[in-house]
């Protein structure tokens, strides 16, 4: 009478099985509709990026140090340095997102804090010429919100943590 | 042809004879099968990379495409959606472009991630195709390494924008 | 495009009869390769005689590429090598540069370190989990059920590691002399508090494994492989912990730290499918057994050495050979590195588990109908970024 | 076989220095007894556990280097052979089942034909491929004629 057993015990793991099922069954949905709903996005975000102007002065802050051109592993970066008044200044400022693979190695190498990761994602385009953001269109991506983590900070974020203090 | 007069209107058929000309209705059906098109792409079940990952976690429980219409097909013939999900080899290369050829018209293809796009890190290698559209025509590039599955909905929802957009629904596809 | 069409000409062995066997081509795009796998089956009936799987569609030429880096941008590289279990990849690189310049990192460094590789872990069995359900198909609580499950689970972890390092897979924390960061302040408590949903979902998993009849019947006593052959293959991880023999690199040879932390190697009896999958499934109560060591001990202080420049541009690692391996997810992760003195390496060979797991495959099939080569291979975890480098 | 017991007994025998460090054991082997040596390190000091075999480049040489451990007591063994660009070197996947697909892909990558190898033909690149990309003077962006 093997059958039996072998159909007792089917059933028997089947229920078990669907056991876990009615478990579920109530718990709350994970979905998050997108387009209409959005994920909260971690503070340290790895998007697309931008080029930073000093808030006070309005100048650009990139000096066209070639840093960031030399260390990116994907050679996605191309600059060309120029001097203004005793100034470097980036002439053109290419990044190439198509190749780009968002380690994040420019933004923590520069010394002048003029790269950063923003938080926005929606970057997906119909034309492949598109994704090579230049300069200007790096300084528009100022608009988005931008990830915590900023060359210099680098080092106080290896350091051991402050508590936050009352104004941040 | 004279229209004639009072006729109470029984069926579909009837109402036709009243119309000038003949007994056919002729009327724009594009934007019937775009709208058909757009919300239900059946995407190829095919990864290359990391990215299938990514794209398996954007099928999966928490982003759910099936919201979309959107199943995985096991079969090219069945499917109407590429997702170039990775790293293209050079050994790899003749076989997407041959999955490609089996897919029936009309058919899109994504591009997803940095590799797919132009062969990211790897583009100097000596194995790697520097970029899926070389082999095959492509429409949406979605940048990231890998894209997050929002960056991946959204290069979707812009394939939507484009075929609803496009004047020509077929493309012509260079053999 | 003539090398398409020469490619289709050699294509042609789709199906093709041979005596009364039938050679049968499955892949490289198939639902149930695992990503970019060719397997040519020879079959005899439903009979599996011969099986020979052809890898290589996803050879990117990593090691060539190093050899063309220096030693600070191999880090995001070897990211996508074991795309599965990112972090794990990056520990062994870097351990194995900190090896050659004698390096110690601080304490949290180590213990954030282990922290993270753990929950890699468990991130990596858990796709594990959820693919070897779609690859039975039915078994395990239902077709792609489980798989829903399983990543309903991983985007908690993943969360985590996204509040972290700002990614969701390739992580690039890891830098030589420590970590980039510190996690963020509300990261341990975050962690504390899904600890106690990993666990119910664990003992759920555990329990339809154990009492699920039909899993039991299309694992059990499939693809058993012996323990000798196993180590004369170089088979290491789960696959040869399945097999009954309690080797984890962790405990051999401990590195990072691995000594402070108590756990036990879970081993199988017979090294069956079965037994494989419940050593992972295992694997992963241990790895929170470490997680909540790691939290328990976790010291303060500065998570990397202080060089000279912020991040260290230049690393020039002393000639030598050098050669570290650490305990992935899918086994002994092996890198070996010859340096020449300058900032690039002069050879990096990295000993990859899943290569040498999947090489057991032909071994272990003969004589298995066609749908219990999915099981096996399923078993196997093969990880093709890593198969093919 | 101890690490200590290990070395006097290759000494005996092969007439070799070694190089010991913790758990492992370093030999530089002459071509000739590559194989002999092998046989020894499997049957009579038991490195059960094939890790890993590969090539370096020298540019005038090849420097072959192959793994092995033994997983009960927790030793390993390097064994280093230097060879000439043409010549061949006898293959371990008699002893070690998992050298098979180990020298295929030094074969694929580097060229180096191994003596008795049941299978040796290319693993990771298209089997049309021509060169060994691994070597150093191939380049890295060696363009693939329809791709590039």
């Amino acid at each position: 009478m093997s059958w039996m057993k072998d159909t007792f015990e089917l059933t028997g793991s089947f229920l078990s099985a669907f056991k876990v099922t009615w478990k579920n069954l109530w718990r709350k949905p994970v979905t998050i509709s997108y387009p209409d709903q959005k994920r909260v996005l971690s503070e340290r975000q790895r998007a697309t990026f931008a080029l930073l102007t000093d808030p006070k002065t309005g100048e650009e802050k990139c000096t066209g140090c070639y840093i960031c051109q030399n260390i990116c592993p994907a050679l996605v970066i191309k600059m060309e340095k120029e001097i203004i008044n005793e100034r470097g200044y980036a002439k053109t400022f290419y990044l190439d997102l198509s190749g780009c693979i968002f380690c994040e190695l420019c933004v923590q190498c520069c010394p002048q804090d003029a790269i950063v990761m923003v938080r926005h994602w929606e970057i997906a385009e119909i034309k492949k010429e598109n994704l090579v953001l230049d300069k200007k269109r790096l300084m528009e991506n100022q608009k988005y919100p931008f990830s915590t983590i900023i060359g210099s900070k680098i080092r106080e974020m290896q350091a051991v943590p402050k508590p936050p203090t009352a104004s941040s | 042809m004279e229209v004639k007069e009072k006729i109470p209107l029984q069926s579909i058929a009837e109402i036709y004879q009243t119309f000038p000309g003949g007994e056919l209705m002729l009327t724009t059906t594009e934007k019937f099968f775009k709208w058909a098109q757009v919300s239900s792409f059946w995407p190829l079940t095919f990864g290359l990379a990391c990215c299938a990952i990514e794209m398996m976690a954007t099928f999966a429980s928490r982003f759910d495409l099936d919201r979309w219409g959107m199943i995985m097909r096991g079969s090219p013939r069945q499917s109407d959606l590429l997702i170039i999900s990775g790293t293209v080899t050079i050994k790899m290369g003749p076989r997407i472009r041959r999955l490609y050829e089996q897919m029936p018209e009309p058919k899109w293809v994504l591009a997803m991630g940095s590799c797919a796009i132009s062969g990211g890190i790897f583009r100097n290698s000596y194995a790697v195709v520097p970029g899926v559209d070389r082999i095959i025509p492509v429409d949406v590039f979605v940048p990231g390494c890998p894209p997050v599955p929002e960056a991946l909905m959204d290069g979707i929802l812009k394939l939507q924008d484009k075929i609803k957009n496009s004047k020509n629904d077929y493309r012509k596809v260079e053999r | 495009m003539n090398l398409i069409a020469e490619q289709i000409e050699t294509y042609k062995s789709i199906i093709e009869t041979e005596g009364d066997t039938l050679l049968v081509n499955m892949g490289p795009q198939h639902p149930s390769t695992h990503g970019v796998l060719r397997l040519v089956l020879k079959l005899k009936g439903e009979e599996v005689v011969k099986i020979e799987p052809v890898i290589g569609y996803l050879h990117r030429g990593f090691e060539k590429l190093s050899e063309n880096l220096t030693y600070i941008q191999i880090v995001p590289l070897t990211d996508r090598m074991d795309y599965l279990a990112s972090i794990t990849n990056e520990l062994a690189y870097v351990l194995t540069i900190e090896k050659a310049l004698k390096i110690e990192v601080p304490k949290k460094a180590i213990y954030l370190r282990v922290l993270t590789a753990e929950l890699q872990r468990i991130v990596s069995h858990l796709v594990w989990l959820g693919t070897f359900g779609l690859d039975l198909g039915g078994a395990l609580g239902g077709g792609s059920t489980l798989f829903l499950y399983c990543f309903r689970e991983r985007e908690i972890i993943l969360d985590l590691f996204e509040e972290f390092s700002g990614a969701r897979m390739m992580y690039n924390f890891n830098q030589i002399g420590g970590l980039r960061y510190q996690p963020p302040l509300d990261f341990f408590s975050k962690l504390k508090a899904t600890l106690p949903k990993l666990k119910q979902a664990f003992a759920e998993y555990e329990e339809m494994l154990q009492e699920n009849y039909v899993f039991k019947v299309r694992t059990k006593n499939i693809g058993v492989l012996e323990v000798s052959l196993a180590q004369r293959m170089g088979a290491s991880g789960p696959v040869l912990r399945g097999s009954g023999l309690a080797y984890d690199i962790r405990k051999a040879y401990p590195y990072s730290g691995y000594e402070n932390f108590e756990f036990e190697i879970p081993i199988g009896e017979n090294g069956d499918c079965f037994d494989r999958a419940k050593v992972r499934i295992l694997e992963m109560k241990q790895s929170l057994r470490i997680i909540q060591q790691a939290l328990k001990g976790m010291p303060e202080g500065e998570v990397a050495i202080r060089p000279p420049v912020r991040v260290p541009t230049a690393v020039k690692v002393p000639a030598g050979e050098t050669y570290m391996h650490i305990e992935a997810p899918r086994g002994d992760l092996g890198v070996f590195l010859v340096s020449d003195g300058t900032e690039k390496p002069y050879r990096l060979k990295w000993r990859a588990p899943s290569f040498s797991n999947l090489a057991v495959l032909p071994f272990i099939s003969n004589g298995h109908k066609v749908a219990d080569v999915m099981a096996i291979l399923g078993s196997l975890d093969p990880v093709f970024g890593e198969v093919d480098r | 076989m101890t690490i200590e017991k290990l070395k006097d007994k290759i000494k005996e025998k092969f007439n070799l220095d070694c190089q010991v460090e913790v758990g492992l054991v370093k030999i530089l082997v002459p071509k000739e007894s590559w194989g002999t040596l092998a046989e020894f390190l499997r049957f009579e000091a038991e490195f059960n556990y094939f890790s890993f075999i590969t090539a370096v480049d020298r540019k005038e040489k090849f420097e072959m280097v192959a793994r092995v451990e033994n997983l009960e007591e927790k030793t390993a063994c390097e064994f280093t052979t230097e060879i000439l660009p043409n010549e061949t070197l006898s293959t371990l996947s008699e002893l070690w089942e998992g050298a098979v697909w180990q020298e295929r892909e030094v074969f694929d990558l580097f060229g180096i034909k191994f003596e008795n190898h049941p299978d040796l033909k290319r693993i990771l690149l298209p089997e049309d491929y021509t060169g060994y990309p691994l070597k150093k003077e191939f380049p890295l962006d060696k363009h693939y004629e329809p791709y590039r």
